[in-house]
């Protein structure tokens, strides 16, 4: 079995279990860092399939991909706790009026 | 929306970049707005303008001398990006610039600055619809013209994030919840369908959608990654059952938004798997006529939803809910005889709905002002006699119900007509149903604008006409007239199509 | 040469996992911190040996940005950690 | 070679498990640590399958700028749930079955479409390699990023910047949380360590031509380098900086569209930049996309339009 098929099951292991808690939680910070993990999951796959064995030059282009996804996914993770802290200031004021 | 004439065009335009110029123009203006806040409205509808005059140039320059390809950077495909225009993609740019400004005009109104008494919640609306609009239109346009499945990736989550942030423009907590379930249900989809990018480039080394769809054998790492990236685009463009998102979405944005959000935003990624499906990969019948079942799935259950809420909002909300899926039964008939029939049927559509429902979301937006509510209920008690508003709101449905010689007329005969033609019947009593369903659901705040026996009391005229209900009739006019006038459309909907170029039809 | 490298290696690897047990067994938020502050240096260590054993000198530039980095997650966690003191006195 | 093999199930194996314990972990904090741990792991495996650049990127942004920010939003919630994980409704027996069930099935199905890909599969690999020379830069994720995929690279830069737009529209920072003021101790410490970092961000961003490194991981370690002087209290921001802000913010984007219409007027296709002067371009993007990508994350991860007013002297 070859190393690259190794760490893409890796990978598809962490799809499953981010899905799983994704499905099942009501908690919305531990939905983000569900999504993380998936995120971690797909990235593993292509940087699997950019592996070329030990000796040649990995396939640049997947790099590339996991790289913007990277940047893509920390910006939208601060989005969505921006929104969480807002929510939260929200409730609590009206926590506060009542 | 403008038609000019080839031949009166500047030989200058004739050789522009326009495909780039319509993504980046409303990049930088994007950024102008968020400097100069003060400057927004302007630099809004301008920029709104001229990317509708480039977009439109495109479409003329599309119809005189054929599809268009620019690779960026210099580099072709397979190593480069490409940008492609053809004439579902030109009619879509026309549109969206189109429908834009409309409700851009109607968003200059409604975020008008009051001056000392504005609260800071107004202020930031008035601010910040400037910037996300611009960012949803270059990402919308972005993703037109994308012909690489990693380029409409990184397009999607622009449209998706610019998207949350129009759904939360209000800053109240039921629409930060709602923008809330939103974001994580997009990036759900954009994941999905990142993951079948990931298998489509571990399978073919390739992300560019000509070589993929020069591929014809369906291995089974194309079949796996087309169904998850239909997965993705089905969560994003809220096909049921997976439309759990957008009816709080959509309901609890501001007016203007909302009518972005549902005639423009679920369309990009609707595009996108209707482009996929068309011209990429050759449609395996099996996952056609479940995508098809899906969408009967949508008739029903958002018509059934559209009848029981008691909010005008959510039932124009859930009415999205059963278009949508009255749109997605194309996916179960392109293979078939009727199959161009029914995909021209399926665009116009889409174009009908962006318009009628744009014009019902802003209608909404003015009775609710009218009344200071929106509860269906409710509405039987108004003295009001209806105005404007309720005018528009009535012609937009004329166009969702798919009455002559409306646009969604049109739409939806020539969908009827492909199905006709492949013999699917059961499509075709689907369509029917849909078309009843929705008269039904329509008629309940129509009766309730007419109906004042049970109001105690003179009946009353709204006090004058106002300037603010032209843009939403005007939308209404253009969901009607776009039945009347569509011989432009369909011509350059014929520009680049799938259906004519014979070694694409699988 | 490579072999005991690599033996390095494995071993290293395996006091991470055991270094994960405070991680997370706690019982306090500090135990937890120090323990992910210890697994970092681990890590800058197995980068270095890595950088060797599969003769990628770059490898310790990854090493450096995971030592300078290691010290936001602690900065964070202390600049807002004495908030709950704050409120119990 | 067993040796690598024990090396890859061990490394696998932990992160599969952190994985695991991190989203199904009682405690919040427990969840967020352990996730930043399997950071460090999952940038370990990147390195093993010689993806240095993604390494270095997993390392800056996805465990600690992403860490820094899910305990800042964990503190920010604590007052009122405060176990997540205890407000976190326990669901029925059948459908945590039926989502395992699901999820099984699709996992498999992944794993077992992923064995029937023929191998060697296709690639872009030897096309970059083949245009290695004539991109500008001897990195090759650099030249896809910068050159020959530059559209997707400024697309990217609008997603930070669509982000920015929609945190400062949520409101106004909050006039001044109860957070603490930090000691001599920290000051020793920022004194020593930000220079270095402001330093090895510029390293990185010089590395990025012919080495792993580039303007993302350059980008991200100066923000870690705004995130410390914000936490520290060493910069304040107030109202008066919102315009530089602003203006910092949309450099990445009208510096690189800018750039595109600059190649437009040159003659050249859409940021085709011109062939003898592509590694100026792109070193000139990058020094641009780096100060506008620190800036952002910084600012994200103050999470709010800054609203205080200009104060003259330090209240330290």
């Amino acid at each position: 079995m070859s190393t690259a098929l190794l760490y893409s099951f890796g990978g598809i292991l962490l799809i499953g279990v981010a899905l799983h808690r994704l499905v099942l939680t009501t908690d919305l910070l531990r939905r983000v860092v569900a999504l993380n993990v998936f995120a971690a999951g797909i990235a593993s796959l292509l940087i699997a399939a950019a592996y070329r064995g030990p000796e040649a030059a990995a396939d640049p282009v997947p790099h590339a991909f996991v790289l913007t996804g990277i940047v893509v996914l920390v910006s939208t993770t601060a989005a969505a706790l921006a929104l969480i802290r807002r929510l939260d200031d929200l409730e609590r004021s009206v926590d506060h009026d009542t | 929306m403008i038609w000019s004439d080839p031949s009166t065009m500047t030989p200058e335009i004739m050789t522009w970049d326009l495909p780039s110029l319509v993504v980046i123009l409303p990049l930088l203006a994007a950024v102008a707005a968020f400097l100069l806040p003060s400057a927004a409205v302007g630099i809004g509808l301008g920029a709104t303008a001229l990317v509708g005059a480039a977009s439109s140039a495109l479409a003329a320059r599309l119809l005189a001398s054929g599809p268009e390809i620019s690779h960026l950077g210099g580099w072709t495909v397979p190593l480069g990006i490409a940008l492609r225009v053809d004439g579902f993609a030109a009619l879509m740019l026309v549109t969206t610039a189109g429908i834009g400004m409309l409700v851009g005009l109607a968003a200059s109104r409604s975020f008008a600055a009051k001056g000392a008494t504005e609260a800071p919640a107004e202020e930031r609306q008035r601010l910040f619809f400037w910037p996300l609009w611009l960012l949803l239109l270059a990402g919308l346009n972005a993703l037109y013209l994308s012909s690489d499945v990693f380029n409409i990736y990184i397009s999607l989550e622009i449209l998706g994030l610019s998207a949350v942030g129009l759904a939360v423009l209000s800053g109240k907590a039921a629409a930060l919840r709602a923008g809330l379930t939103y974001l994580f249900a997009g990036l759900l989809g954009s994941l999905l369908f990142l993951l079948g990018v990931d298998y489509l480039y571990a399978a073919t080394g390739r992300v560019d959608l000509a070589s993929l769809g020069a591929i014809d054998e369906m291995t089974p790492a194309l079949s796996m990654a087309l169904v998850l990236m239909l997965a993705g685009l089905a969560i994003k463009t809220a096909l049921f059952p997976l439309h759990f998102w957008l009816p709080a979405a959509h309901s609890n944005a501001t007016a203007p938004a909302s009518a972005l959000l549902s005639a423009l935003v679920v369309k990009g990624s609707l595009y996108v798997a209707l482009r996929l499906w068309v011209d990429v990969f050759a449609p395996t019948a099996g996952l056609g006529t479940l995508i098809g079942l899906l969408g009967a799935g949508a008739i029903v259950w958002g018509s059934i939803q559209a009848m029981r809420v008691d909010r005008l909002k959510l039932l124009v909300a859930y009415s999205t809910v059963a278009q949508i899926g009255l749109i997605c039964l194309v996916f179960a008939l392109t293979d078939e005889i009727g199959g161009e029939t029914a995909w021209q049927g399926a665009v116009y559509l889409i174009l009908a709905h962006a318009a009628a429902k744009s014009a019902m979301f802003l209608a909404v937006g003015r009775i609710a002002e009218h009344l200071g509510h929106d509860s269906l209920e409710r509405l039987h008690r108004e003295p009001l006699r209806p105005g404007m508003a309720q005018v528009a709101f009535a012609l937009a449905a004329v166009s969702l119900i798919g009455l002559p010689p409306s646009a969604g007329f049109l739409g939806k005969w020539l969908l009827l007509e492909g199905a006709m033609r492949a013999d699917a019947w059961l499509w075709v009593g689907v369509m029917v149903l849909g078309t009843m369903l929705s008269v039904a659901y329509l008629m309940r705040p129509i009766s309730g604008f007419l109906r004042f026996d049970r109001v105690e009391g003179p009946v009353i005229m709204p006090s004058r006409l106002d300037a603010a209900d032209l843009w939403p009739l005007g939308l209404a006019v253009v969901a009607i007239a776009m039945g009347l006038l569509a011989a432009t459309p369909l011509s350059l909907l014929a520009v680049g199509s799938p259906f004519v170029v014979p070694e694409v039809v699988p | 040469m490579s072999e005991v490298l690599l033996l390095l290696m494995v071993v290293l690897l395996l006091t991470l996992l055991g270094g994960l047990v405070r991680v997370v067994r706690g019982p306090s938020e500090a135990d937890r911190m120090l323990a992910a502050q210890l697994l970092g240096t681990t890590t800058v260590a197995l980068l270095m040996l890595m950088s060797v054993a599969m003769a990628m000198p770059r490898l310790l530039d990854i090493a450096l940005v995971f030592a300078i980095l290691a010290a936001i997650a602690v900065v964070c966690f202390v600049a807002t950690g004495e908030v709950r003191d704050h409120d119990a006195t | 070679m067993l040796l690598w093999l024990v090396f890859d199930l061990v490394l696998i194996g932990a992160i599969v498990w952190l994985a695991w314990a991190a989203l199904a972990a009682r405690d919040g904090f427990e969840m967020i640590v352990l996730f930043m741990v399997l950071g460090l792991f999952v940038a370990l495996a990147w390195v093993r399958l010689q993806a240095p650049d993604v390494a270095l990127a997993e390392a800056a942004v996805g465990s600690g700028i992403t860490g820094a920010l899910l305990l800042k939003t964990w503190r920010h919630r604590r007052g009122r749930a405060a176990g997540d994980a205890a407000a976190d409704a326990r669901p029925s027996r059948a459908l945590g079955f039926g989502v395992m069930g699901l999820v099984t099935v699709l996992t498999g199905m992944l794993a077992a479409v992923l064995v029937l890909i023929p191998r060697p599969a296709p690639s872009l690999a030897e096309t970059v390699f083949a245009n290695l020379a004539v991109s500008g830069v001897d990195n090759p994720v650099t030249a896809v990023l910068l050159n020959f995929r530059a559209y997707d690279t400024l697309l990217e830069v609008v997603v930070l910047f669509a982000v920015v737009v929609v945190v400062w529209l949520l409101g106004d920072a909050e006039a001044d949380r109860r957070a603490p003021r930090l000691g001599s101790i920290f000051f020793g410490f920022a004194r020593l360590v930000l220079p270095v970092m402001v330093l090895i961000a510029g390293y990185l961003l010089w590395l990025g031509g012919f080495a792993p490194g580039g303007a993302f991981q350059a980008g991200a370690v100066l923000g870690a380098v705004g995130i410390v002087l914000l936490l520290g209290r060493l910069y304040t921001p107030t109202a008066a900086d919102r315009l530089p802000a602003r203006l910092v913010f949309g450099l990445g984007t009208v510096g690189f569209a800018g750039a595109g219409l600059a190649t437009l007027a040159l003659g050249n296709a859409f940021l085709g930049y011109p062939p003898e002067a592509a590694k100026t371009w792109i070193l000139v993007i990058e020094a641009m996309l780096t100060v506008s990508i620190a800036a952002t994350l910084a600012g994200l991860f103050f999470g709010a339009a800054p609203s205080g007013r200009p104060t003259r002297e330090s209240d330290r």
